[in-house]
């Protein structure tokens, strides 16, 4: 039964690609890479079931402070583009090409 | 005592000096740069007097570990071979010097122009005068050059030997790139590329030989025989030799030449002719034949292919040339071809007339380039449409483009002939038909020489040469040793033999081919004789 | 572990110190943010940051000299100090050290993050001499995380190393003092894909976990025996973990990132990501290639061999119509990723993965030092707006400058691998590797690419010294005793490891006497 | 046939030193050369003094020899080792060759002494001398030396000289063009010389003549005896001007007339015979070869006659005839042991009387200030009594009149081949007829008939040291075959060299020997010395040469030998050349360029990949996972 919650989390995973893919905003587009580890830790967990060891729900406490850390980055970065651009749109920033 | 390191250490400490002389100084840097080249001279001399031809094969051996986790050591020694190209460049060098004496200097004659005529016969293709540049770091590099000259012919480890391959380059891409005419930088990055990607095939093949031979080491010596395998040989084979022949250059890898020499200023085209190309020819010599016997055997007829069309077709393209530098760089690829012919061509004469090959034509050759350049440098101008009766004008410097371009047709008493008639007779003695095919490169040999003196030299003088001043002292220096050396040769070539045919003995038995004897029973009474 | 009951961790502090120092360093810096007032926060960060590289590399000496490499991994298998390992570190500290002289420059950094590029604000910063000290803690924390990396033996613990070498990086690339634009969006470019790989790196580890019921590379490497039936877990698993790490070292198709954030972070940064991050990157493919997967070579060498083959092409063909220098070295740098991946490949019996490991060491270290120095030389020709990136403006700087030109110059010749250089035995040994490992093809493709990029190194030459200066032509800054130390440094590692090899051929090869410890 | 004599090592007394005959000149012309202007003043009496010692030497030589006793008059030792294990430089002096060497200071040296008065305005006559004396020395090398390769040396060198001179008013185009041209078709006669010398090695392992005696030659197969004569029989046709070469001599006109005299006369012309006749065991051996020499003769010795009698250039005109008396030399060279004699004695005789004509044509030139068409000549037999005798004197000779010098010689040819073979025989007997035409012509134009002068022209006798040398030459002229022929004086001489002809190939001796082919010859030259005085001693000649018939035009264009060259050889190869120069930049070089614009054109088209959008990027990353993880799987599950 632990294979429904695998599909899940890849399904997550997937929607967070797509997501990173469709969408402009970069808030929304760091919240799907945000989707996309919280489908790992998903995994995780399940595969702790699986194995019956603890190592995979620990792991996902590591994620979780990780992705904070991350958010804390990400956020002050965005911020920051966002002050200057006065637009957070991942496709106005392409000064950067060929 | 450790002759060919002091050979090298002695030009790259001058070049060093010469580099450190304050701004300015560019006067003293070139006296400096002729007495260091000159005690290398003297230095070779003395070195050669002591090589005993019928000695060892390797003489004036170092040898010493360099990077022992690679088996590369630092191992020099000559053989006659060798010997004989160390001395051409030992030689070449000092009268490069002293015809380079205002090559850094730019636009001293300025291009003289008359109102009609020039425009349609000087389009700015032409224009080989380059702007002023330091004197000093010419000189360096040279001196650089120098070094690395010597030390590729002397390295008997493969690994140094291609560290030196490659890494002359760079110095005689600064000569060409900073130093010569108009298109210098595109005639230089051809010039490096072209070599470089050679030298990255035999890279390769460095590296599998390593591998392959499972010797743990690069000293050549030890490496002969190592490689039995025929395909192996084969591709390890293909690997140097496309290198060489892009080196040498040899048809169809010819390209880069005229546009680097055309492009180079003449003392640099002299030694980028004179001595470097020869480590093409060098190395199919030394190393194709000794470590690849078989597969030398297997690509023998493909190669005096192109050796036999690289004579024709460099001679015919040369004929059709309208810019000197250019006509005499396509004559060189002719030689090449003569001297790739009769590395291959497998027999004693062949083989010695080769390596004289090389070093004749560095002389002829060189003797071509440098009064080409006083030319250029009298009109700021490599077109042959732009002479005309400089005969009349300036008898000298006309006589000693004659005496070189008759040298460049191997005239009989003139040094080129004797090689060329050994490549002739040694491949005759085994390919018959090429041998023939090549020596009608002695008829277009005529032609475009003669044509190009008569264009430039002879007829009622042009406008533009009026004004043309004979050699001068400095001149007269710089073409006389290469003369006398072209004459004496000429009719003396015993010296250079005796040293060279040793060595070439040698190289057949370990590329495991014998000559042919000749049907008839004179040669038994002949040998007797001698 | 298994389930229930918890072991006390034992943790071999002395193994781990040179890290520990470093991340000790980091957290003292933001004490200093925290209480030290702004003028004299910089004159504490600068000794404080370079004692502690110097003393994190002091002390991997020591580790080395004193009880040699260790034969068991640290901290209950999580941490794998071993030869490699340490070499690695020696390699990061000493480039993070040079970096940090060049990053020692009040030319390069935003003076205040926070304030909108041409907004009053700015002025009003610059004009107080603000200046955005931090960068010098989050240095520490980056090349903590670079130490922790390549020496991680738990995937958890190489994920965690991998944020903590990214994140302060992101930052960092988005704080340069010029072209702030650039900058900015270099940051965002950077972070965005950099988060949206490690969870690529993450979904892996997670599938690797489930197909081996454990991180430990060890035991997944022992698993790859046992269990059965899991193919797909694992094959899937390999590929994703092997995409986040891909796309650190910069390998075809995952380089994209590269070029565009090498060009807008301040240049001492893109020194420091350019050198150690690949260095660090390496390390860490290694360790999960050869020691977790290693007994899947077959599986995944074919699949290495195209990304590899991939990588070398797209450098060295995209490089060559670059027309910004900080973008050519980036393409140039992808190139280089993928000679170095040749090694990566060229596995095979003991012997063979002992040579091909020195080889990519020895080659890491030449490269690192080499890509510093250029990185240094293109900080100081600047012109009005800043650093004068486009090659345009290098013309006949062999002219103005000859002898930073000719640095410059002996840098390439050194990237195209010309001998008597540091780069041409790094790639003879890398080749060589892999020759005998049987890549022949890999390494004719290998020269191939080489010939083509040796183009765009020779275009730079002769911008330099074959063509007339710019009338407005850049001027070269009168260099910091910090910068001008780096690129005389970088010079002499390439002069001497391109005529002495020997002695960091020998380190190398002790290092990987070994290979890596499990 | 009885072969000749073995070569005797040997040096010692003057033969020792005969190397002198060849150091001398060249240290001439090395002087005359470096020395620059300082020697302008005395230049040329030093090339005449070096000229002489060579003279010297050649006669003590020759006195020597003369001393020994026949069978060992063949003396040839080394001076020095050349190429190693191939070649040894040496001298052999043994009649032919000293016969030559006699001929070529002593008529070199007339020919320097003259050239003191015919230059004395030039203002580089010293270079004149200089290139004189490169040639005698080279010549001499060429006749001397002991082996091939010495003679190639000499062959060549002689070259170098003729184009030195030919060219040696540079400035005027012509003149450089003639140079060039002689030049290179020389060089394709040497290069069949080339491979010659190449097959002799191959075949036989020896280039020195003391080796390649009819012992040897017995060793190889016909065939290789053939090819080796016909190659060098072309090396012989480039350096005599015979059929198919031949079209340079008469450009070679553009030189100074001394120049004409010496090399495209006297000496380098004959060089090809020279050839012939040294390697007649190679021709002995090989009959179809020999055929092909007197074919060769018959037939450049027609063609020669032909272009003689349409020339109105009285300097082409004796070209022409020199092309046909070469023509004569080569058809008794093609006849073996029997030939020789006459052939070399022709040679020799030749030597003088055209030498005198050339000589005395320079000085008729001198008087009418270089004017060279005989159709503005006539009558100058009153002002310039001394060379007009002579020059009728060496004409004499040459149409064969009888108890000259050409009678015997000539005579002694057509005799031979008649013996050997009738048509060649009846051939030659119609060149004679044809020689007497000519000749005729260019005597009644130039010394009788009435004065067609240009205005300005004076013409006078010239000074003693122009004169002189061609009263000497005349002398020659007049005895020197009585002398060599009669009682095969000539013969026996040689014999050691070339060895004695069979008796049967022996023509039969005729009384005062005057044979039915004699008498043929006789009535046929009284008739073209009979014609050619109606034509232009009697009759009115106009100035301008009236456009003739077919036949004329036809020989006037020199056969269209240059013509057929232009069309058959200039033309195609320079196209050749175009094409290849084409080829080379937009082949092989467009190849390279191509390449490297291809890699670079794919670059810019590549870069756009990179849109700078950070989307795209993600999704590359996407793609190259997906890439990645399907082949995996791919390679897993293999």
């Amino acid at each position: 039964m632990t294979t429904h919650y695998l599909v899940l989390s890849a399904l997550l995973f997937a929607i967070g690609g797509v997501g990173v893919l469709v969408r402009r905003n970069a808030i929304v587009v760091f919240m799907c890479v945000e989707l996309m580890l919280n489908a790992c830790n998903l995994a995780f967990v399940t595969f702790a079931r699986q194995h019956g060891n603890l190592d995979g729900q620990l792991i996902a406490f590591f994620v979780m402070v990780v992705a904070a850390a991350e958010v804390v980055i990400g956020l002050a970065i965005i911020v920051m583009i966002f002050r200057t651009r006065r637009s957070a749109s991942v496709d106005n920033a392409n000064l950067l090409k060929y | 005592m450790p002759w060919l390191s002091i050979l090298m250490a002695v030009p790259v400490l001058g070049a060093v000096g010469v580099a450190l002389l304050p701004k300015g100084s560019d006067k003293l840097a070139k006296q400096v740069a002729l007495l260091v080249s000159l005690v290398v001279l003297g230095l070779t001399v003395a070195m050669a007097v002591q090589f005993s031809p019928n000695g060892n094969r390797f003489q004036f051996e170092e040898k010493y570990s360099w990077i022992p986790s690679f088996g590369v050591h630092y191992g020099v020694a000559v053989d006659g071979i060798a010997l004989v190209l160390i001395a051409l460049s030992a030689i070449l060098v000092p009268i490069v010097i002293l015809a380079s004496w205002h090559d850094a200097e730019g636009a001293v004659a300025a291009p003289v122009r008359d109102a009609k005529g020039a425009t349609e016969t000087a389009d700015v293709k032409t224009e080989v005068v380059p702007p002023k540049r330091s004197a000093k770091t010419y000189f360096a590099l040279l001196l650089v050059l120098e070094a690395m000259m010597i030390g590729v012919f002397a390295a008997t480890d493969i690994f140094l030997f291609y560290v030196f391959f490659e890494a002359m380059l760079i110095p005689m891409y600064f000569m060409i790139g900073s130093y010569g005419g108009v298109q210098r930088s595109y005639a230089a990055v051809k010039f490096l590329l072209y070599s470089l990607f050679g030298g990255l095939l035999m890279l390769v093949a460095v590296i599998a030989l390593y591998v392959v031979a499972e010797k743990n080491t690069f000293m050549f010596p030890e490496l002969i025989g190592a490689i039995q395998d025929p395909t192996t040989q084969k591709w390890l084979f293909a690997g140097f030799f496309i290198a060489f022949a892009i080196k040498a250059p040899l048809w169809p890898f010819h390209t880069w030449l005229p546009d680097a020499a055309a492009q180079a200023p003449a003392g640099a085209a002299v030694l980028l002719v004179g001595v470097l190309d020869k480590v093409g020819t060098y190395g199919m010599l030394r190393f194709c034949l000794e470590l690849f016997p078989e597969a030398s055997k297997f690509f023998t007829p493909l190669v005096i292919v192109l050796s036999v069309v690289g004579i024709i077709y460099g001679a015919i393209v040369a004929i059709g040339q309208t810019d000197m530098k250019r006509l005499i760089a396509y004559t060189s690829i002719s030689h090449f071809g003569f001297i790739a012919l009769g590395v291959f061509a497998m027999t004693q004469n062949a083989q010695s007339g080769a390596t004289l090959y090389m070093v004749n034509h560095g002389f002829s050759t060189g003797a071509l380039f440098l009064v080409a350049g006083f030319l250029i440098y009298r009109r700021g101008s490599a077109q042959i449409a732009d002479y005309g009766g400089v005969q009349s004008v300036a008898p000298l410097l006309a006589g000693a483009f004659l005496i070189a371009g008759l040298s460049g047709l191997s005239l009989p008493g003139l040094a080129p002939f004797v090689s060329e008639f050994m490549v002739l007779i040694g491949t005759y003695e085994r390919y018959a038909v090429p041998a023939i095919i090549g020596a009608t490169g002695v008829i277009l040999a005529a032609i475009y020489i003669l044509w190009m003196y008569k264009r430039t030299m002879n007829g009622p003088t042009a406008e533009s040469v009026k004004g043309f001043t004979d050699l001068n002292g400095r001149e007269k220096w710089v073409v006389a040793p290469l003369i006398a050396l072209i004459v004496a040769f000429g009719f003396y070539p015993k010296p250079l033999l005796d040293v060279i045919n040793p060595a070439v003995d040698k190289t057949l038995t370990n590329a495991q081919v014998t000559d042919k004897q000749p049907v008839s029973t004179v040669a038994e009474k002949k040998g007797a004789g001698q | 572990m298994n389930g229930g009951t918890i072991e006390a961790p034992t943790i071999e502090y002395a193994l781990l110190a040179p890290m520990l120092l470093v991340f000790g360093a980091a957290i003292v810096g933001v004490l200093v943010e925290a209480f030290a007032p702004r003028y004299l926060r910089k004159s504490i960060h600068v000794p404080l940051t370079l004692l502690a590289l110097l003393g994190g590399f002091l002390l991997t000496i020591l580790q080395a000299v004193r009880d040699g490499v260790p034969t068991t991994p640290a901290a209950m298998g999580a941490v794998a100090v071993d030869g490699p390992a340490l070499f690695i570190w020696a390699i990061i500290l000493i480039l993070a050290f040079v970096s940090t002289l060049l990053i020692n420059d009040d030319e390069q950094f935003v003076a205040q993050a926070a304030a909108v590029p041409g907004s009053t604000d700015e002025e009003e910063a610059v004009r107080s001499g603000y200046a955005q000290t931090e960068v010098y803690p989050l240095l520490l924390f980056s090349v903590g995380g670079m130490l922790l990396f390549p020496a991680a033996n738990d995937l958890l613990v190489m994920f965690v190393a991998l944020e903590v070498l990214s994140l302060p990086l992101y930052l960092l690339c988005g704080l340069a003092r010029r072209r702030r634009l650039l900058s900015q969006e270099a940051s965002v470019k950077y972070f965005l894909l950099g988060s949206f790989s490690s969870a690529f790196f993450l979904y892996g580890a997670a599938l690797l976990y489930g197909y081996a019921g454990s991180l430990d590379l060890k035991a997944i490497s022992a698993a790859l025996g046992t269990v059965a039936g899991q193919d797909t877990l694992l094959f899937v698993g390999m590929a994703m973990l092997g995409v986040g790490l891909l796309f650190k070292i910069g390998a075809a198709p995952f380089q994209a990132w590269k070029p565009d954030v090498y060009q807008g972070a301040p240049t001492a940064v893109t020194a420091l990501m350019a050198s150690t991050v690949l260095v660090a990157a390496f390390g860490a493919v290694l360790r999960v290639f050869w020691v977790a997967l290693g007994n899947l070579d077959w599986d995944w060498r074919p699949v290495m061999w195209g990304v590899a083959i991939l990588t070398m092409i797209v450098g060295a063909i995209l490089a060559i119509t670059q027309t910004d220098i900080k973008r050519m070295l980036a393409y140039s740098s992808i190139a280089h990723a993928g000679f170095l991946l040749t090694g990566v490949i060229a596995t095979g019996a003991f012997e063979q993965n002992r040579e091909a490991l020195s080889a990519i060491l020895f080659y890491l270290a030449a490269y690192g030092f080499t890509t510093v120095g250029a990185f240094a030389v293109v900080t100081m020709v600047r012109d009005a707006g800043g650093e004068a990136g486009h090659l345009s403006r290098w013309a006949g700087l062999g002219k103005r400058a000859p002898v930073l030109a000719g640095i410059f110059a002996f840098f390439l010749l050194a990237f195209a691998g010309i001998p008597l250089t540091s780069g041409f035995f790094g790639k003879y040994a890398v080749f060589s590797a892999a020759v005998a490992g049987d890549a022949l093809p890999l390494v004719v493709v290998g020269v191939v690419t080489s010939a083509i990029a040796a183009f765009f190194y020779v275009r730079v030459i002769v911008l330099m010294f074959f063509s007339e200066p710019a009338a407005d032509g850049p001027t070269v800054a009168m260099p910091t005793i910090g910068t001008s130390a780096v690129v005389a440094l970088a010079a002499a590692a390439t002069v001497v490891l391109g005529v002495f090899p020997e002695p960091v051929l020998n380190l190398a090869d002790q290092a990987a006497s070994a290979l890596f410890i499990r | 046939m009885q072969s000749p004599a073995e070569i005797v090592q040997h040096s010692g007394g003057v033969i020792g030193v005969s190397w002198l005959m060849i150091a001398l000149p060249l240290l001439g012309a090395a002087i005359l050369l470096l020395g620059g202007r300082r020697t302008n003043k005395w230049g040329h009496f030093l090339g005449v003094a070096m000229s002489l010692g060579a003279f010297v030497v050649a006669v003590l030589s020759f006195v020597e020899l003369l001393g020994l006793n026949p069978e060992d008059r063949r003396r040839a030792f080394e001076l020095f080792e050349f190429i190693p294990g191939m070649v040894n430089m040496g001298m052999l002096i043994d009649p032919l060759s000293i016969s030559f060497a006699l001929l070529i200071t002593g008529v070199g040296s007339l020919i320097h002494i003259y050239s003191i008065g015919y230059m004395s305005h030039d203002r580089d006559r010293r270079r004149f001398f200089a290139y004189l004396n490169l040639f005698v020395a080279a010549m001499l090398l060429l006749v001397l030396s002991d082996n091939y390769v010495g003679l190639f040396i000499g062959w060549e060198g002689v070259g170098l000289a003729s184009y030195l001179l030919i060219g040696f008013w540079q400035h005027k185009p012509s003149a450089a063009t003639a140079a060039q041209k002689a030049f290179i078709v020389n060089r394709v006669g040497d290069f069949g010389l080339l491979i010659g010398i190449f097959t002799i090695w191959t075949t036989f392992g020896s280039l020195a003549f003391a080796d390649l005696t009819h012992q040897v030659t017995g060793q190889a197969s016909e065939g290789t005896l053939t090819a080796i004569g016909l190659l060098l029989l072309l090396g012989a046709c480039g350096k005599s001007a015979q059929l198919p070469l031949q079209s340079w001599l008469l450009d070679a006109m553009e030189g100074p007339t001394p120049v004409s005299a010496l090399i495209h006369a006297a000496t380098m012309v004959t060089a090809g015979v020279y050839l012939v006749v040294r390697s007649g065991a190679f021709f002995e051996a090989a009959p179809t070869a020999q055929l092909v020499v007197t074919i060769v003769g018959v037939a450049t010795l027609l063609a020669g006659a032909i272009i003689g009698c349409a020339k109105d250039d009285i300097k082409k005109g004796l070209a022409g005839s020199t092309m046909s008396q070469i023509g004569y030399m080569m058809l008794g060279a093609g006849l073996g042991p029997a030939g020789y004699a006459f052939a070399i004695g022709h040679l020799i005789t030749h030597g003088f009387f055209k030498a005198n004509m050339f000589l005395g044509a320079g000085s008729v030139m001198h008087a009418m200030n270089d004017e060279v068409d005989m159709r503005r000549y006539g009558a100058l037999f009153s002002v310039m009594k001394v060379t007009a005798v002579t020059f009728i004197i060496g004409y004499l000779a040459i149409i064969g009149f009888p108890l000259l010098s050409g009678y015997y010689t000539k005579e002694g040819i057509i005799e031979t081949a008649m013996h050997h073979n009738e048509i060649l025989g009846w051939l030659a007997v119609l060149g004679a007829g044809l020689t007497g035409f000519y000749m005729s012509r260019m005597v009644f134009m130039t010394f009788f008939g009435k004065k067609r002068w240009a205005e300005d022209a004076h013409p006078h006798e010239s000074p003693a040291v122009m004169t002189v040398p061609l009263i000497i030459l005349s002398i020659g002229s007049i005895g020197l075959g009585a002398y060599l022929v009669l009682g095969n004086r000539f013969l026996t001489f040689l014999s050691p060299a070339v060895g004695l002809p069979q008796p049967a190939d022996m023509p039969e001796p005729h009384v005062f020997g005057v044979g039915p082919a004699a008498l043929a010859t006789l009535a046929l030259v009284a008739a073209g010395a009979a014609f050619a005085w109606f034509r232009y001693g009697a009759a009115e000649v106009p100035a301008v040469a009236p456009r003739g018939s077919f036949l004329t035009t036809f020989a006037r264009r020199d056969l269209y030998g240059d013509a057929l060259n232009e069309a058959l050889l200039m033309r195609p190869g320079q196209w050749l050349t175009r094409i290849a120069v084409f080829f080379d930049s937009r082949g092989v070089d467009g190849l390279v360029n191509g390449l490297a614009a291809g890699i670079g054109g794919t670059s810019g088209r590549l870069r756009r990949v990179q849109t700078g959008y950070v989307r795209s990027y993600a999704l590359s990353i996407l793609f190259g996972a997906a890439a990645v993880v399907g082949a995996l799987l791919y390679v897993g599950n293999m």
